[in-house]
């Protein structure tokens, strides 16, 4: 494509306005390593992965930075084939050098290793090619390693402390650059030399400081025209009576789910846990607390619509159907008087609270008590991570594969004993049929082979009920068709649909054109 | 007159919170299918996004906002009387170092502190956060009494007590403490205002337990769920004109008591001086 | 000549300033002697240290030097020396505690020493202090709170307050000045006849000389801290020795006089500062008479007779004569 | 001198009492961010990477003592730590970019509430008996009045029914910061209600404050005295009465920061206004402690600051304080 | 030859339970440069009137009826009462002028005691240029026997004898026609009182204005004025010349309070005192207020309220008093 950039008509498109996360100010940091506090865009926008993963289709992948990749070693080596041409917004050429120092940097600071890949070593074979290799198998890793890991300029972040660099003027190889930044507004133009000829073609992005009540303020009054952001009453303050134009998309994203303490004498029971099941109202939930925003959970956990192929057979059109009196019939057995429990919810989720209030309504009904707790967050993490709890609501997210959900809901060796803190398996399930799948299914690069490992687990979710899925937690996305159209849509779910995802965001605007083409 | 205005409002919430949950016996969190309607014949103040009955959520809310307010009143008045007191009373060193905390705390700003501290406290019940709100909010009291008490301690009838061989305990609590207790009241019912509004303020901004509903809790959910920006005056506005009654009740006690104590600051009707 | 009760012996007292700023030395080397049946005074201008005394004599306050005796021997138990010297305060409307009644004002003091033996007999004697306080009906006046009185009726409760101990010494430290002129005679008169009868030491403290010459045997006169003279009512307010004396008995109104223009005094200025108190005798910045030793030496006691002594130079050096102009 | 001196020396007392409470706060409270990271990364942290991260945010397994001595020696360098929501910017550096949007609005907004209010005060004692007694009951109202509802209310009447002024944020979107014309009347127009906000929840207890004790002064014989000397009216209540009743209120208006400032925090919330009590709740939600204490810190030593200065006025005003 | 002559002056003190007549058809006249004595019990109403005469009267006292009249020396006659906005504050102090009981109280605190004089001047005075009101100050310093480098002192700086010497030298600023001075030494000790006596008759010889001198102590009374007012519960019960009161006083209250005083000089005379205590002025016993405290009432006097004719109001001895 040419140096200058498309002048005509694309010269007057309209910048877009985006709110990603909520935040009353900035801080000027782009430093794609750091999780916490640096400002939208960064990864996607401005540095790139080498691969997408589309979440919302397990399974689907796009070359991106990378070219191609190829396992060997048992799943312990990677070799990626690096796309040619490249360049860094300084003028310099991408090489494997910079892919190398990205994933040594990683080595170096494991605080910078935030989604613990085992990393053992990086090394250039050649100019196009790099390979790594890891300290066990890691196929079901491959989205942390190309999907997420975002790779920085070695040039110029060798002379930095990665830790501590807030890199005020990113180079990256993405389709924007940082033009403005203050601490309630930045600005990306976009890259004129980018890899993706023509792309993209809105010129400018903006992204205003907004916090959780001014972003509903600014949808109201139409300043944002894309935004991820919780909305109570979306009609009345964004839709405004106007579908065609302010158009919104909630995608599955993970599920919310119900757990139920397994060390808790009573709990244990798989037929108290079969009664709660069928006693809560899901639809009443989704349709009351999360204001029909989202839908109810398939009773395995996996994401619908997107995850269709690793839903086991047999329960492919499984759904919850409350029935009163079946489980009062699985409840006979059980002392009345035990079944007395407390719900544990972090105060802040004011949807969950509702939902908990929902639940209490629910089991009410067949003779059990719930007393719903509301407590700090961080007080949650903490019980529920040590596993001092009766019931708690608890989000799982999908990632690009039902094998982290899976493996984060039913792995034993995440499952620590009571006072511990976990980091999944928070309702302590120890089953060795489970953890055979787990394994069989990081095993293998075979997508049949990992489909067939996720329907078992499938089938012990339904079965067993080691956690009750509840709904899906929504990916919250508001759009304006306005000014620019093609977005993602339930029909075209080519990426997740919200700004705050990276590097999906920069998916969707690259993929979007000026409205009325 | 004010202090019969401020004790009927006060007498009203206190019925409110005490009877109130008695008449209306439902369960303030029960949600319902009719979501964010406005006042009306079934719900007399409307209900919140998920239905819930803001009329049962007022009074019940009003056991926790006004259980808090009193809680940490009475736990710093009870604070402040023991280092007023003692402090003036005796003087010396003891006073030094009680005085100095008293300042220290009193310019410390308090919300900041509280939220400092809520935000560390790991569970944030009603108790806990009367708690936390009572140790910011002693030091006024505090001082207040330390000074009354310094001039009491010089009144004849002190002196005269301990002429008459009465010793320091008695005199503090038989002698000064009941001379002391309009101040007392006064600075009882400043720190309860400031109480209720201080958990109000923790609970909008979500730190104080928001399973249990309060006025503040009322507040947090409405916020959240926008009902300024869609149209649903009637979810955020009792709640604050609660607090706001509650806290001008109290106010018009104490200033009522204040007008006993000092009359000149009534107010008055003029007549024409003769022409 | 009655028995010596309460004995104060060179007390002095010295206090902090206010905010660190030095030391008041509000009493310096007072001696007094109390005795029994007998009504002294001790007069002096605002701020000259009377009620310090009235406070060291009650020990209220510990002196910084100097001992108080009470029938010669120190006493130090703080209970038994209340049980023996009893304060009335200036302001009786600030001595009575405005929570508590009559009745308990004075049954305190009953239990706290002892007197009382049962709630009955308690009532009795309550009774009966109000009585000897004439406060009658008895009955009517027990359960009155203070602001239901009178301020001499308050002043009466004081006294009996004080009585209710059963001491053998009272002080009373400006009893009347707050007090209306029509009602001070009452309380005064009261104060005189329990002397009289109990046989109480009773020192009576005034800024109002007159009053003393009327309602005390002898008058002591204090400046700036300082004893200066002391003798019988009579003979000191009839034919005073010291130069200070004489122009506190020349201030003070005579209605007598009618003499507009007011006439000028010998001295003038004002009372020192006690942080810096003028060296050698304290009055010499406004004495008419001051001879040049008045501001080098503190004079000392000229005993003039029976009973009666001065601290000044001009009393030493002419012992008879009556100085002042 | 001698009383500037002592307030100094209190004020220094307090300062060390605010840092030390500072210090001991996070120590006996529980929780742990690295814990509240690990959650909130939903899991699939490597041990190896928790414990550094313990050391990128600076949690010290150190003796208290030691730590306390580091703690005293960074922050007379001026470090307060890095801030985790914000990672890896210095604490300072965010307070530093907040801390003037709150100094502006509190300032100004305190500024006119307690001028509008004392005068007002003012006023109500001189004109007892007129139609300004029917401020006193609406003072009391408004003296009760959460600020965040105050806030609350003027964003759905103002901002969003009305629509007159904007109700967040600190400037438009179409300026850009620099000191330009647009760019501050921008700023001017967005302080509007949140300063409006703070003005009006304030001001009840200027007012009140103001009337009972210039009530309780115009009774002063120096007063009464002032009027006999055939004064005007405007000099007996300005020169003699306001000038002396103004005294104690200083005293009471001083204490009253710490209120005006928790008040402020609250409105900033409701307006996502970029000033430091944003950033406190930012800190709180996301146990940000390094953050949390910063600002509690910082918004401390800015109310000494605020005492230290009203002393000084005081010690201005009032001739009997200065020997 | 009266420059003030009052008429049946009332004031009562509002109240919720009920009036109190404070001042109750008080008839009086001062005559040009005498003092006038008033003396009366606590409570009798004599800081009442005399705030009455200066038009100082604050809600909820009010004056329920009467006249006071104000005779300039060149013969024109001003109803004070009637006096509005700029008569009256030109009438204060340049006519009229008020040394208050506690000087602490009656000076600002906050100016120094030259500008408080100053202040007069530059109000009465507008076309005085500041140089002459400084030299005028100092000059009023140094009559009352104040040092000129004591214009630029506080309050706070002077002794309470200086203090008082201070305001009357504020009262005499403008050379009025009556000064009143409510109790100017009760707060000092009797030393320093006859000075300030001293200076009071020496000034009033000199410039010749009319004082009404009001105190409860008689005896200083009888020493210093001319003429004296008996009041009690808000009544002129006798007047006369201070000698003939002295002498021979009619009325048995008169009586009462001369022989409460002890004497200093000459043989003791016996005190009687008046028996019973100062009556509520809220609940007046009916006819003379006197009657329950008074050992010669007849059965009348619990009736009849008596009248002031011949400078008493009693019934014994036919209207004419005790003697
Ligand atoms: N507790 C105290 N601390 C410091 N100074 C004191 C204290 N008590 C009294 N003084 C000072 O000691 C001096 C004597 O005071 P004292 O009260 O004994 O005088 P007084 O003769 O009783 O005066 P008055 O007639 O006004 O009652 C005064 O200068 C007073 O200011
Ligand atoms: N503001 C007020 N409200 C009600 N009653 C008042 C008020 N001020 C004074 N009084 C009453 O008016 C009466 C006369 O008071 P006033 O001050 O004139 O007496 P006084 O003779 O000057 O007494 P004192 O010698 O104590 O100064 C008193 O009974 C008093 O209680
Ligand atoms: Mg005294
Ligand atoms: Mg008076
Ligand atoms: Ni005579």
């Amino acid at each position: 494509s040419g140096g200058g950039g498309q002048k005509g008509p694309g010269a007057a498109a309209p910048p877009l306005v985006v709110h990603a996360i909520d935040s009353g100010t900035f801080q000027e940091n782009f430093n794609p390593f750091h999780l916490e506090g640096v400002n939208f865009g960064t990864t996607g926008m401005i540095y790139e992965t080498l691969e997408y993963f589309n979440k919302l289709k397990p399974g689907e992948t796009q070359p991106w930075l990378a070219l191609s990749h190829a396992w060997s070693n048992d799943g312990k080596t990677i070799t990626f084939t690096l796309r040619q041409g490249v360049k860094w917004t300084d003028g310099k050429p991408f090489t494997a050098d910079d892919v190398v120092f990205t994933f040594e940097t990683m080595i170096k600071h494991p605080e910078l290793n935030k989604s613990a890949v085992e990393l053992a070593g990086a090394k250039a074979l050649a100019p196009d090619k790099v390979q790594l290799d890891f300290k066990s198998t890691s196929y079901a890793k491959l989205f942390n390693i190309s999907g997420s890991t975002a790779i920085v300029p070695k040039h110029l972040f060798e002379k930095e402390n990665p830790v501590t660099f807030t890199n005020p003027k990113p180079v990256g190889t993405g389709p924007y650059k940082l033009v403005k930044f203050s601490a309630q507004l930045y600005e990306m133009t976009k890259n004129p030399d980018y890899w993706q000829p023509g792309k993209p073609v809105v010129p400018t992005v903006r992204f205003p400081a907004y916090t959780a009540n001014a972003v509903q303020t600014g949808l109201q009054q139409g300043e944002i025209d894309w935004a991820g952001a919780f909305v109570p009453d979306i009609d009345k303050i964004y839709v405004q009576g106007k579908p065609e134009t302010n158009k919104y998309y909630f995608p599955p994203e993970g599920v919310v789910a119900l757990l139920p303490n397994l060390t808790h004498p009573v709990l244990s029971k798989p037929e108290v846990r079969q009664a709660i099941s069928l006693a809560i109202d899901r639809d009443k939930i989704v349709k009351v607390a999360e204001r029909g925003y989202t839908k109810v959970a398939h009773p395995t956990g996996i994401p619908i619509p997107g995850g269709e192929a690793f839903l086991p057979p047999a329960y492919k059109n499984a759904a919850y159907k409350v029935d009163i009196a079946k489980a009062k019939e699985l409840l006979k057995g059980v002392d009345p008087a035990q079944l007395k429990f407390q719900l544990l919810v972090p105060s802040p989720f004011t949807d969950w609270v509702n939902a908990a209030q929902l639940i209490r309504e629910d089991l009410a009904k067949v003779g059990i008590t719930v007393e719903t707790r509301g407590v700090a967050f961080q007080d949650w993490v903490s019980k529920v991570g040590k596993g001092s709890y009766d019931l708690s609501i608890r989000a799982t997210p999908a990632g690009a594969s039902p094998y982290f959900q899976m493996r984060s809901l039913l792995f034993s060796e995440l499952a620590k004993p009571v006072g511990t803190a976990a980091t999944g398996n928070y309702q302590r399930w120890k089953d060795a049929a489970s953890d055979k799948l787990i394994h069989d299914y990081a095993a293998t690069d075979d997508l049949a082979a990992q489909q067939k490992a996720a329907q078992g687990l499938g089938t012990i979710m339904v079965e067993k009920l080691p956690v009750l899925p509840l709904f899906y937690s929504p990916a919250w996305a508001q759009f304006r068709t306005s000014k620019y159209v093609g977005w993602p849509s339930e029909q075209d779910p080519y990426a997740m649909p919200s700004p705050y995802t990276s590097p999906d965001a920069a998916v969707v605007l690259l993929n979007l054109r000026p409205a009325g083409t | 007159m004010k202090i019969r205005i401020g004790a009927g409002i006060l007498v009203f919430f206190a019925l409110m919170a005490l009877a109130g949950p008695l008449l209306i016996s439902a369960d303030p969190a029960a949600t319902s299918d009719a979501g964010l309607q406005g006042p009306s014949g079934a719900h007399w103040l409307g209900t919140t996004q998920t239905g819930q009955d803001i009329l049962t959520q007022i009074v019940y809310g009003s056991r926790v906002s006004l259980g808090v307010g009193v809680l940490s009143a009475v736990i710093a008045t009870a604070f402040a009387i023991a280092v007023g007191l003692v402090g003036g009373y005796f003087g010396g060193a003891v006073d030094e170092v009680l005085s100095v905390l008293t300042n220290i705390f009193l310019v410390l700003p308090a919300l900041p502190l509280i939220i400092v501290l809520a935000g560390y406290l790991p569970q944030r019940g009603v108790a806990s956060v009367a708690v936390v709100i009572a140790v910011t909010g002693w030091a006024w009291g505090a001082r207040v009494l330390r000074a009354q008490t310094l001039s009491v301690r010089r009144r004849d009838f002190v002196e005269a007590a301990r002429a008459s061989g009465e010793g320091p305990i008695r005199v503090i609590f038989f002698e000064i403490l009941p001379v002391l207790l309009p101040v007392i009241a006064t600075s009882f019912l400043a720190t309860v205002v400031g109480a209720i509004l201080a958990e109000a303020g923790l609970s909008f901004l979500g730190l104080a337990d928001l399973s249990t509903v309060s006025w503040g809790s009322m507040l947090y959910f409405a916020q959240n769920g926008q009902a300024l920006l869609i149209g649903a005056w009637w979810w955020f506005v009792p709640p604050g004109l609660c607090i706001a009654l509650i806290g001008t009740g109290l106010a018009l006690v104490n200033f009522g008591l204040d007008e006993i104590a000092n009359p000149r600051l009534r107010t008055i009707k003029v007549r024409k001086a003769r022409a | 000549m009655s028995d010596i009760v309460l004995e104060g012996r060179n007390l002095t007292k010295h206090f902090k300033a206010a905010r660190g700023r030095g030391t008041v030395h509000a009493v310096d080397d007072v001696s007094l002697a109390l005795r029994s049946g007998t009504a002294s005074a001790l007069v002096g201008e605002s701020g000259c240290g009377k009620s310090t005394v009235a406070r060291l004599l009650a020990q209220v306050y510990p002196p910084t030097s100097g001992q108080v005796l009470l029938r010669g021997r120190k006493v130090t138990g703080f209970r038994e020396y209340r049980r023996q010297v009893q304060l009335i305060f200036q302001d009786p409307f600030a001595s009575l505690n405005p929570f508590h009644r009559v009745r308990y004002h004075l049954a305190r003091p009953l239990r706290l020493h002892g007197h009382a033996r049962s709630a009955a007999h308690e009532k009795e004697l309550v009774a009966e202090l109000l009585e000897r306080v004439s406060l009658t009906p008895v009955e009517q006046f027990m359960d009155k709170l203070p602001h239901e009185l009178s301020g001499g009726q308050r002043q009466r409760v004081a006294i009996a307050r004080a009585l209710a101990v059963r001491p053998v010494a009272l002080i009373a430290d400006e009893p009347v000045s707050m007090l209306d002129v029509s009602i001070r005679l009452g309380v005064l008169r009261l104060l005189e006849t329990l002397a009289a009868e109990s046989g109480l030491a009773l020192l009576y403290i005034t800024h109002d000389i007159a009053s003393a010459r009327y309602f005390a045997e002898d008058i002591t006169v204090m400046y700036a801290g300082r004893l200066i003279e002391s003798g019988p009512s009579e003979a000191l307010t009839q034919s005073p020795r010291h130069p200070y004396t004489q122009l506190l008995l020349d201030s003070a109104p005579d209605p007598a006089r009618h003499s507009a223009p007011v006439p000028r005094l010998g001295a003038r200025g004002e009372p020192p500062s006690l942080i810096a108190p003028p060296g050698g005798c304290r009055f010499h910045p406004r004495c008419p008479v001051a001879m040049p030793v008045c501001a080098g030496e503190v004079p000392g006691r000229t005993v003039l007779g029976a009973d009666r002594w001065t601290h000044c130079w001009q009393a030493e050096a002419r012992p008879t004569s009556v100085p002042g102009g | 001198m001698r009383f500037l001196a002592r307030r100094l020396g209190f004020y220094l007392l307090t300062a060390w009492a605010a840092v030390t409470l500072n210090f001991l706060i996070p120590r006996l409270m529980p929780g742990d961010p690295v814990d509240l990271l690990v959650a909130r990364l939903k899991g699939n942290v490597d041990p190896a990477a928790v414990e550094a991260m313990k050391k990128a945010f600076g949690i010290s397994d150190a003796g208290l003592w030691t730590q306390y001595v580091d703690y005293l020696g960074n922050l007379f360098r001026g470090e307060l730590g890095r801030s985790i929501t914000f990672f890896p910017t210095e604490v300072s550096t965010v307070i530093a970019d907040s801390l003037p949007w709150t100094i502006g609005l509190v300032g100004v907004a305190t500024l006119i509430s307690y001028v509008v209010g004392t005068s007002l005060g003012v006023l109500m004692a001189w004109k007892r008996g007129t139609w300004l007694d029917g401020v006193l009951p609406a003072a009391t109202f408004l003296h009760a009045v959460p600020y965040f509802w105050v806030a609350l209310v003027l964003v759905f009447v103002f901002g969003s029914t009305l629509q007159w002024f904007p109700g967040s944020r600190a400037y438009g979107l179409e300026v850009t910061p620099g000191v330009t014309g647009d760019f501050l009347a921008s700023v001017a127009y967005h302080a509007t209600l949140p300063a409006v906000t703070i003005v009006v929840a304030s001001m009840a207890d200027r007012i009140l404050g103001m009337r009972n004790v210039m009530v309780t002064t115009l009774g002063e014989d120096y007063v009464v005295m002032a009027e006999a000397k055939g004064l005007t009216s405007r000099r007996v209540m300005w020169a003699y009465a306001a000038r002396n009743a103004i005294l104690p209120n200083i005293t009471s208006f001083a204490l009253s920061l710490g209120f005006v400032v928790g008040g402020s925090v609250l409105t900033e919330i409701v307006f996502s206004y970029p000033g430091i009590g944003s950033m406190l709740l930012k800190g709180v939600e996301n146990e940000d402690f390094p953050l949390m204490q910063g600002i509690f810190l910082v918004i401390s030593l800015a109310v000494l600051v605020a005492n230290l200065l009203a002393d000084l006025a005081y010690v201005l005003l009032d001739p009997r304080t200065r020997q | 030859m009266n420059v003030l002559e009052i008429r049946d002056l009332g004031v009562d003190y509002q109240s919720n339970s009920g009036a109190v007549h404070a001042v109750d058809g008080v008839s009086l006249d001062l005559r040009r440069g005498e003092i006038l004595g008033l003396a009366g019990e606590s409570g009798s109403g004599k800081s009442t009137l005399a705030h009455a005469i200066g038009r100082l009267l604050r809600p909820p006292a009010a004056i329920t009826g009467g006249t006071v009249t104000y005779h300039r020396a060149d013969g024109g006659a001003v109803d004070v009462l009637g006096l509005r906005g700029e008569e009256l504050r030109a009438f204060r102090w340049a006519e009229l002028a008020v040394v208050f009981q506690s000087a602490m109280n009656s000076l600002n605190p906050v100016s120094t005691v030259g500008a408080q004089i100053e202040d007069v001047l530059r109000i009465h005075r507008p076309t005085m240029k500041r140089n002459a009101r400084v030299e005028r100050s100092v000059e009023l310093l140094q009559r009352v026997g104040i040092s000129a480098d004591r214009r630029r002192s506080y309050p706070h700086e002077l002794s309470g004898g200086m203090r008082q010497r201070a305001a009357i030298a504020i009262a005499l600023a403008l050379n009025p026609e009556i000064v009143i001075m409510d109790e100017p030494t009760t707060a000092l000790d009797v030393v320093v009182q006859r000075d300030i006596l001293h200076e009071i008759s020496a000034l009033r010889e000199e410039y010749g204005f009319a004082v009404v001198f009001i105190t409860h102590d008689l005896s200083l009374l009888m020493e210093i004025s001319d003429r004296i007012a008996i009041m009690y519960a808000g009544r002129v019960v006798e007047t006369g010349a201070a000698r003939a009161l002295h002498d021979t006083p009619r009325h048995p209250y008169t009586l009462g309070l001369l022989r409460s005083f002890p004497r200093l000089h000459g043989p003791r005379e016996e005190l009687l005192g008046i028996p019973g205590t100062p009556p509520d002025l809220r609940a007046l016993p009916p006819g003379c207020a006197f009657h329950p405290r008074c050992g010669q009432a007849l059965p009348d006097c619990r009736e009849i309220s008596p009248s002031l004719r011949d400078g008493v109001s009693c019934l014994l001895n036919e209207g004419k008093g005790v003697r």
